[in-house]
Parts: C-alpha cells; sequence; structure tokens
C-alpha cells in the first residue's frame, strides 16, 4: 500500500467525487439510472434502511402487546399477522441483502482496486428487482390481507390460510433472484477483477467474507426459490406436492427450506465478520493475527454452514439418524467461528489501540455475537434443543447472532466508512453514547428472553401466562432504550453525512485500498491504477516481529 | 454506455492490450448462473427422489402412462438443438456469418418444435384425463398425482426455461446479423449456448425419469 | 440451572447437559471478553503508542482449534446420550394417542377412551403417539421438557416418565394460526389406582373432582 | 465507458467433425436407454438410465460447452455444484431413509 501515489489532498474533495452527477442528468434519474457501484450502494443503503425502520417499528408494537398478559393492544389475527412481516421484512429485505448489498457494493470493487464490479448493468439490475420484490411483499398488505404464517411459511398452514402469502411468497421470490444475480456478480468481480499484484491472500478479509457469501448466495439461494414456487404454485392450482392429504410430506418442505435458509444465517453473519477484521486492523494499528486463518475459517464457515439445515427440525420427526448428524455437524460449524473470535482477540494483542466509535461497536459485538454463538451451542445439543426449540430461548439467541452480532456491526461499519463515503464526520461522542445506550438496551429486551425460553415460553404467542410478567415487563423497556439509541445514532450518522465537518482521505489511518483513494471517491474509484505489493494490514509504522 | 461494460481484466493485463473485453469474465457470471439453475431444478430432483422412495410402486405404474415415443422424439429434437447451438458458435469463431445464422435459426426452429411437441403431449394428457387433481387420478393410489404433479411441475418449468432460451437465442440473432456478434467477439452468442446447453441437461436427466420406467 | 421445577429423570438430565454447557459457555465468554478487556486498556494507544505486527502463531491456532473441538465434541455427546431417552420406546410402556388440532388437543387412550385433559398413571413409562388433524402442532411439556411436532398423517412417538403427582402445562410451540397462542391443556399425574378405576369407568369427569383433588389444588 | 471489443484468447475453434460425432452419441444413447428401458432390469433399469444420463451430460459439458478446453477454474465450479447436490441429497435422505 505505500507504494500508491497518493494524490495531495484538495480543499474542495467533493469535486469530480462520484456524488457529482455525469452526463447532464440531474435529480434522481442521475441515481436511479447510474451503474456506478458506489451509487448503487447507496441506494441500497436508503432502501435497505427504510425497511429496517419498518421492521423495528412492527418489532416495538409486538413487545408493546407483552406489556400485559392477556394481549390488549391486538387481535389474534392482526398480531400473527405483525410478527410474520416483521421476520420477512427484517429477514429477506433488510439483513440478507444487508451489508454485501450496501457497503459491498460500494467498498468490494475499491478494495480490491477495481473500477466497478464486473456487470454493471446487472448491478443495477438487482437494484430493481429488490424494489420490486419489496413493493410486491408489501402489496399483500392491500390486497389479501397479510400473510399470517411466519416468515418460515410452513405448510399445510401456509397452503390453506386464506391470507396473502401467494402474492408475500413472489415478491420474496423476486428478492431471491437479486440476490442471486449480486452473488455471481461478487465472485466474478473477484475473480476477475484484482488490482496488479493483489493476489488472493492481499485481499482485504472484508473481500474474503463477501466472496465466501457470495458463494453461499449463488449455492443456497435456488433452493430457497423453488421451494417458495412450488407454494405459490401449490395455492394457486392446488396441486398436493406438499399437503399430506395427497401424499405429500409437509417435513420435506421444511427441508427444502431450511437448506437455504439455515446457510442463510452465514450470508447474514459472514459480511459482519469480514467488517470486524477491517476495524480491528485498523484501530489496533497492527496487522491482524492470523490472517489466513481467518480467511479460511470464512470458507469454512460457508462449506459446513451448508450441512446443518437439520438442526431447525430436531422435533420435526426426523429420523434419529438424521438427528445425530445434523447435532454433530452443527457443533463442527461452531469451531472456525471460535477460531476468528480468539484470532481477533489476538489481533489486539501488542496493538496502539484508538477505541473510536467503530471499535467500540466491534467490542459491543463481541459481547453479543458470543453470547448468541455459545448460546447457539444449547440449541445445538439435541436433549436441550428438544426443549428449547420454538421457545424464548431461539428468539433471543437468534436476535444476538443476527441483531447484536450482524446489526450493530452494520452500524460500526457505517461509523467505519461514512467519512469515506461522504467526506465528512459524524460527532463521535454522541455516537459512542448511542452505542451505549443501544447495547443497554439490546440486553434488556433480549437477555430475559433466554430465561423466558428456558422457563418454557413459546415464541409467536400473543399472549402469555401471568408467571412471565416481570421479564416481558424488563424487555419491553429494553425496547424503548434500544429505539432510543438507534434514533440518537441515526441523526448523528445522516447529518453527519450532509453537514459534518469535513475529513481527510484517511481519518483512522487504515491500510486497505479505500483509504488511498479521495474521500468520497471519484467515479472512477482511483485516479492511477493502484498496484498492490503489501499485505492489507501493512502499518508502516508499527514494529514488525 | 456498452452493453456490458466490463473494466478490463487486470490479471490478465500482462498479455493483453487495454481495454480487453473481458469474455472469461463473461463466461464465469454464466457459469455461475448455471449453477444457481442447476441448484433451482436439484430441489425439484429432490422432491422428485423422495417422492419415489416412498411410492416405489404407484410411481412405476403412473411411468407407464406417459408417452415415452413423444418423450423420445423430444430429447432427439433438444440434442440436435444443442448439436445446430454449438455449430453456430463454430461457424462464427470463423468468422462465417451466415452459416452461424443458419445454425442459430435451426436451433430456435428446434427449440420451438420441441414447445410444439410437449404442447400435443399435454394436451393428449390432459384430454385423457391426467392432471392432478383430475377424477381419474384420484381413483388411483396417491403415489400416482404425485407423480404428475412432478411430472407437469418439473417439465413445466423445462418448458419455460426452453421458452426463455429461445427468447434469447432469438436476440443473439438479431445481434448476430447486425453485426454486434462477430468473429472477434462472440462470447455472448458463446454465453448463449452454454445456457442452452444447460437446458438441454436438465433434460437428459428428466427424460429416464419420467418416460422411461416401463 | 433451576429456574423450572422438573418433574421426573429426564428433565433433570437436560439440565444436567445444560448446566454442562451454561457453564462452559460462561467460562469460554469470560476468557475471551476478559481477555479483550484487558488488551483494550493495556495497549490503549495513549500508553502503547507504537503497536507491533504480529502475524500469527501456528502453534496458537493449533491449541485454539483442538479445545474447542474437544469441548464441543463432549458437548454433542452429553445432548445425544440424554435425547435418546425420550425417542427410544421401552417395553411395556403404555401407549396414549394424542391429536392435535386447531386449537386443541384430546387424547385417546388404549380402551378408547377420549379425554381434553390428558390423565397419566404415576411410575409408568408412556409412549405418546402424536398426529395432526389439520397443520403442523407440537406437544410440549415444559415441566419435562420434552416436544414432539404433531404432523398430519404421521406418527410421531414421544416417552415420558411421569415420576411425581402433579398437574402440569401442555403447549403448543408451532405455529399453528389464529389461536396458537390459546392451545393448551393440562397433563395430571395420578396414583396408579385412582387411574385404573378411572380408566375402566365410563365417566368422562375429571377423577380429580371427586377423589382427590386436595392434593393438586 | 469503453465499447471496445477485441478477440478474447480462443483457442483453435472446435472442428465441427468433433461436435457431429458427439451429438451421434448422443442419439445413440438415447436410443439405447429407451431400448433398455423395455427390457425388465428389475431395480437395475433406473440406475442404467441414470448411468447413461450422466455419460450423456458429461459430453455436453465437456464438448459442446467446451468445459475440456477451457479454464480449470470451471471444473471447479461444476465440481461444486455437484459437491454441493449430492450433500444435499445425502443427508435429506439420511433422513428419509431411517425415518420410521
Amino acid at each position: 500500500m505505500a507504494e500508491l501515489a497518493i494524490p495531495p489532498q484538495e480543499e474542495s474533495v467533493v469535486e469530480g467525487s462520484y456524488l457529482e452527477n455525469l452526463n447532464g442528468r440531474k435529480g434522481i434519474t442521475a441515481w436511479i439510472f447510474s451503474t456506478d457501484h458506489k451509487r448503487i450502494g447507496i441506494l441500497y443503503l436508503i432502501a435497505l434502511f427504510s425497511f429496517f425502520s419498518v421492521g423495528v417499528i412492527l418489532g416495538i408494537l409486538l413487545r408493546l402487546e407483552m406489556l400485559s398478559p392477556g394481549g390488549k393492544l391486538f387481535s389474534p389475527q392482526a398480531y400473527n399477522a405483525l410478527f410474520t412481516l416483521h421476520g420477512v421484512v427484517m429477514i429477506f429485505l433488510f439483513v440478507i441483502p444487508g451489508i454485501p448489498v450496501t457497503l459491498g457494493n460500494f467498498f468490494l470493487p475499491i478494495q480490491i482496486g477495481a473500477k466497478d464490479v464486473a456487470f454493471p448493468r446487472l448491478n443495477l439490475l438487482s437494484w430493481y428487482l429488490y424494489v420490486i420484490g419489496s413493493i410486491v411483499i408489501l402489496t399483500a398488505l392491500f390486497w389479501r390481507g397479510l400473510p399470517d404464517t411466519g416468515w418460515t411459511f410452513y405448510v399445510p398452514y401456509s397452503l390453506r390460510t386464506t391470507t396473502g402469502v401467494t402474492i408475500a411468497v413472489f415478491g420474496v421470490f423476486i428478492v431471491g433472484f437479486s440476490s442471486i444475480l449480486t452473488g455471481l456478480n461478487f465472485l466474478t468481480t473477484i475473480h476477475r477483477l484484482r488490482a496488479p499484484g493483489m493476489t488472493w491472500f492481499k485481499m482485504p478479509l472484508f473481500v474474503w467474507a463477501l466472496y465466501a457469501t457470495a458463494w453461499v448466495q449463488i449455492i443456497a439461494t435456488p433452493v430457497l426459490a423453488i421451494t417458495l414456487l412450488l407454494i405459490v404454485i401449490s395455492r394457486v392450482f392446488g396441486l398436493g406436492i406438499f399437503s399430506a392429504a395427497a401424499g405429500g410430506d409437509p417435513v420435506l418442505y421444511q427441508h427444502l427450506f431450511w437448506i437455504y435458509s439455515h446457510p442463510a444465517v452465514y450470508i447474514m453473519i459472514l459480511p459482519p465478520m469480514g467488517i470486524v477484521s477491517e476495524i480491528i486492523a485498523t484501530f489496533t494499528h497492527r496487522t491482524i493475527f492470523g490472517y489466513k486463518a481467518i480467511a479460511m475459517s470464512s470458507l469454512a464457515i460457508a462449506f459446513i454452514g451448508y450441512l446443518v439445515w437439520g438442526h431447525h427440525m430436531f422435533v420435526a420427526g426426523m429420523s434419529q439418524q438424521a438427528d445425530f448428524i445434523f447435532s454433530f455437524l452443527t457443533f463442527l460449524v461452531a469451531i472456525p467461528s471460535g477460531i476468528k473470535v480468539f484470532n481477533w482477540v489476538a489481533s489486539m494483542y501488542k496493538g496502539s489501540i484508538d477505541p473510536q466509535p467503530p471499535f467500540l461497536y466491534v467490542m459491543a459485538f463481541m459481547v453479543l455475537f458470543c453470547i448468541g454463538g455459545l448460546s447457539g451451542l444449547v440449541l445445538g445439543s439435541l436433549a436441550t434443543d428438544v426443549h428449547l426449540t420454538a421457545t424464548y430461548f431461539v428468539v433471543a439467541h437468534f436476535h444476538y447472532i443476527i441483531f447484536g452480532g450482524g446489526v450493530f456491526i452494520f452500524f460500526g461499519a457505517l461509523h467505519y466508512w461514512l467519512p469515506k463515503m461522504f467526506g465528512r464526520m459524524y460527532n463521535k461522542k454522541i455516537a459512542s453514547w448511542a452505542l451505549v445506550d443501544m447495547f443497554m438496551g439490546f440486553n434488556l429486551l433480549y437477555f430475559p428472553m433466554f430465561v423466558m425460553g428456558y422457563e418454557g415460553m413459546p415464541r409467536r404467542y400473543f399472549t402469555y401466562l401471568p408467571q412471565f410478567e416481570t421479564m416481558q415487563r424488563i424487555s419491553v423497556v429494553g425496547s424503548w432504550i434500544l429505539v432510543a439509541g438507534l434514533i440518537v445514532m441515526f441523526v448523528n450518522l445522516i447529518h453527519g453525512s450532509m453537514k459534518g465537518p469535513r475529513v481527510g482521505n484517511n481519518p483512522w489511518g487504515g491500510t486497505t485500498l479505500e483509504w488511498s483513494t479521495p474521500s468520497p471517491p471519484p467515479h472512477e474509484n482511483f485516479e492511477t491504477e493502484p498496484v498492490v505489493t503489501q499485505e492489507p494490514y501493512y502499518h508502516e509504522e508499527a514494529l514488525t516481529k | 454506455m456498452s452493453d456490458i461494460t466490463i473494466p478490463e481484466a487486470r490479471q490478465a493485463a500482462e498479455h493483453a492490450p487495454a481495454h480487453k473485453k473481458d469474455t472469461q469474465g463473461v463466461k464465469m457470471g454464466m457459469w455461475l448462473f448455471l449453477m444457481t439453475e442447476l441448484l433451482l431444478f436439484s430441489g425439484m430432483f429432490l422432491l422428485y427422489s423422495v417422492y419415489r422412495y416412498y411410492y416405489t410402486k404407484e410411481f412405476h405404474q403412473a411411468g407407464m402412462e406417459t408417452h415415452t415415443m413423444f418423450g423420445t422424439v423430444n430429447t432427439m429434437v433438444l440434442l440436435t438443438s444443442s448439436l445446430t447451438m454449438a455449430l453456430s458458435i463454430a461457424a462464427i469463431e470463423r468468422g462465417k456469418k451466415w452459416l452461424s445464422v443458419t445454425f442459430l435459426s435451426s436451433t430456435i426452429v428446434l427449440g420451438l418444435g420441441f414447445l410444439v411437441i410437449k404442447y400435443a403431449e399435454w394436451s393428449t394428457e390432459i384430454a385423457d384425463g391426467i392432471y392432478p387433481g383430475s377424477p381419474k387420478l384420484l381413483q388411483h393410489p396417491r403415489g400416482f398425482e404425485l407423480f404428475f404433479a412432478m411430472y407437469y411441475l418439473m417439465t413445466g418449468l423445462h418448458g419455460l426455461h426452453v421458452l426463455v432460451g429461445c427468447g434469447i437465442l432469438i436476440t443473439m440473432l438479431i445481434f448476430i446479423i447486425r453485426g454486434k456478434i462477430t468473429q472477434d467477439d462472440p462470447v455472448r452468442l458463446e454465453a448463449a449456448g452454454l445456457y442452452w446447453h444447460l437446458i438441454d441437461i436438465v433434460w437428459i436427466f428428466l427424460f429416464p425419469l419420467f418416460y422411461l420406467v416401463n | 440451572m433451576r429456574l423450572l421445577p422438573y418433574a421426573l429423570n429426564h428433565a433433570r438430565a437436560v439440565d444436567d447437559v445444560m448446566r454442562f454447557m451454561v457453564i462452559a459457555d460462561i467460562i469460554l465468554f469470560l476468557i475471551v471478553i476478559v481477555v479483550m478487556l484487558v488488551f483494550v486498556f493495556k495497549y490503549n494507544h495513549t500508553k502503547h503508542s507504537r503497536a507491533t505486527s504480529i502475524p500469527g502463531s501456528v502453534p496458537l491456532e493449533i491449541i485454539w482449534t483442538v479445545i474447542p473441538t474437544v469441548l464441543v465434541l463432549a458437548m454433542f455427546y452429553v445432548g445425544w446420550v440424554a435425547y435418546l431417552q425420550i425417542r427410544d420406546v421401552p417395553k411395556g410402556a403404555m401407549p396414549v394417542r394424542v391429536f392435535a388440532r386447531q386449537w386443541s388437543y384430546s387424547f385417546e387412550y388404549t380402551n378408547g377412551k377420549r379425554t381434553d385433559t390428558l390423565y397419566v398413571p404415576e411410575g409408568k413409562p408412556i409412549d405418546f403417539l402424536i398426529t395432526s388433524m389439520d397443520v403442523i402442532h407440537s406437544f410440549y411439556i415444559p415441566a419435562f421438557r420434552e416436544k414432539q411436532d404433531a404432523l398430519p398423517d404421521r406418527w410421531r412417538h414421544m416417552v415420558l416418565y411421569p415420576e411425581k403427582l402433579g398437574v402440569y402445562d401442555i403447549v403448543c410451540t408451532q405455529y399453528c394460526g389464529l389461536d396458537h397462542a390459546l392451545m393448551k391443556t393440562k397433563m395430571i399425574i395420578l396414583p396408579d389406582s385412582t387411574f385404573d378405576s378411572w380408566i375402566n369407568s365410563s365417566s368422562t369427569a375429571d377423577p380429580l373432582a371427586v377423589s382427590t383433588k386436595a392434593i393438586y389444588y | 465507458m469503453s465499447k471496445t471489443i477485441t478477440s478474447g484468447h480462443h483457442e483453435a475453434p472446435t472442428s465441427y467433425g468433433i461436435y457431429v460425432l458427439i451429438w451421434l452419441a448422443l442419439m445413440s444413447l438415447t436410443a439405447i436407454t429407451a431400448v433398455v428401458a423395455g427390457i425388465d432390469l428389475a431395480a437395475f433399469t433406473l440406475v442404467i438410465a441414470l448411468l447413461i444420463a450422466v455419460v450423456k451430460s458429461s459430453l455436453v459439458v465437456n464438448v459442446f460447452m467446451r468445459v475440456k478446453y477451457d479454464d480449470k477454474i470451471f471444473k471447479i465450479f461444476i465440481a461444486i455444484a455437484g459437491g454441493t447436490l449430492t450433500v444435499i441429497f445425502l443427508l435429506t435422505f439420511a433422513d428419509v431413509y431411517f425415518r420410521r
């Protein structure tokens, strides 16, 4: 990286940047018809966080219902529809596209020294598919009524309910194609467009994570696509593919569904893991510990993660042999995640740690992700899983992983890269306090769910037994604290991106390629084609050992 | 803005002039897409195998009801279309534009022919009262209906791919005629060819599973 | 880890597994987080202005691959052993058929008698044969740490050892539509003799209402 | 955007003859499957039919789709897809086959 020709910083960084419209286009058309990966990344950011807000509002309402036993706020039908929509919006419209389509789109080409992704027009098409798909999903709101099946669309219930399952499922199907196209675009980009000198083991770890993620997207999403298509066809034509009455097997639906939807969890968590490595390397001012181990464990997680879907079905009546195999493989998938965590901690050893907001997010991530991951072991074990599955324990577990792990790092990554994307800085103090507030709110919200789950509180209930009242109320209050923090964080970020003070090209002292280009980056990303000679996290000033 | 804008492949930069179209990149994208298609169908194949395992006897009996003749003819039609597809690419690579056009047109005609035969086959079956939920099938044991549900689903999905494939090939035909696909830049035709061959491969597996069980 | 009172052997076994895993988890968690915090304070840039780049260490990688591997395999093993108890049907178990439907359960005993509340005799293994009349439900008894989905047109086994007299909740955990949250009933464990006289009588009235109500309520 | 079009690094184009030969092989294999299906070989009928299908598709992949002459990476891609398929089938049947 030291070899890079870094142009002297100019006063007006915005000039010539991707934020400046080209080709005489103005206003919104300059954005929605642009094939620039950076602009598409921003388009995705806007779309994703709009849906995230919808999901958060739904989540708050779901919690509010739990303020007292007996469910007085919503009718059962309304509650069932709300948790379905919360799941569908959060899973399919927010966390699965998540980091890859937003920050991945923006930074993958820059981090490998390319001008754009391999297929820029396909990239824009993916965004349109995503938007169309989500509009189709939301159409269900006004057409046949919201689906009330849960985001898993389990048969035979999803075939029998009269709500708008068909339309919502079809929307998810379209969004799935957007995901597939993004995956193949990224894979081709990483294979073909790396800058001269950027060998596989000189790639930043975020790129490695995106590479593993893209494979999962390519390999797993089509299975979901066909499964959802089968639901649509079954409902429209009355085919008995999954209905027991016609001799179909509902458990087979669960197999097909989880063949995709378990690997989807790794689509959600691998990119954040990549970002954790980036942030740690930058703020410890030293190279990452065990680069190859971290890179390879991403691939290992993608690979083993593909073999463990059956652990969602231990009480569905699989054969004991299948229970044995899936439980065994589930424990194996914990190992590469553990390796990553140990390497991250070791990367802090003898660093020169500057705990700026992005690094604080990593620390919060470490706590929440470890709780989430370790509680996952409890669920992977057959004896305890039978007791805990489909209770609040599971709800707590996956919120710790996906929200506490994945989404917190999404926020952390926004704090990390916002100065690069807009050339401006947010208020760091407010950012840190917002995080502290969110961290407390998060734990208040979800930790009681572990306890309630163990005590036998099933999920997807619009009411509960009186003995859970205290815990439920703590959890409800936690949700308010969390949301307060979220609002502060977003206001701070949005204000920072528009009005914040200008910063230089490399405010954090990062070493990967994106820090060598102006902030915000120019249309072509680099003024001169970069040539890579160093490993990605080479800090000149650090002592080498 | 060009059709598929691909920043140059810097890796291959050492023995290539600047601003070269990354043909391997286009093919790679296509191959990855084919993998997703393969996995899309594999979900169906998985369903088929499990149900065949559950209802071995019923599937066997139901398989007797399909028309082996239609299936065999269609297999041959599709295999021949694959040949003409490959020949069309070989022709464009030798710069023989009109020969390539001829071969590609035959591919499209054969593809459409496949669909026509498929249509005739389905019509015959539906006229015979063989379709999911039909009174005739409901008299049989329940594996029967599953077999035909799978049959219509899988051949239907495959037929849809043939239709889309024909659309793509017609576009390619126009490109060749207009000189957008040439001896020097045949990659889009090659990519379309890959897609067409995959459709062929899927059929190669559908054929024994639905037609050869007598 | 005894937040929930347990009702029998199997529940104790599950809790043992749970305890083992939670303790192991807490230790792992503390190691990671404490070490991280120590590093963050000790190597803060104000105190430690020049970092040392250490690219990695193969022995360390091996150590923290092998130790967790052994640990998770141990976790897997104990979980598997305890799990077999509820899936292997012992000889002489009393069969009870469980029918789940939207949104209630009904139970059928060997002599054809049907009830909405589940009555079982103390001290005799019960073999539940579980099915559903419509969509997928679940048959979950938290106090026994046992659960099994009820599938339409399929029968699934679940074994239970009622050791202690008492009344326990049965709830549905597989989302099944509108009143999923209200789909619940009770399991009542009776003394053997009470159960025998109840099962052989034609009355479907609550056996506890007449004889031993005081014990339970 | 650069609208530049130069030739890719193609090997010598495959001869028409090879394609025709492969086509003949595919057609005869189809004929063989259809005939073999007529003979009752019990459980082996399907196995033989599927084996022939595998041979046919590998001919298509290697020659028509030119994998034989192309980059090694495409072979790896195919192996990944094939491996995934195998895993999905094996694990699903671990359930289905042993289910009571």
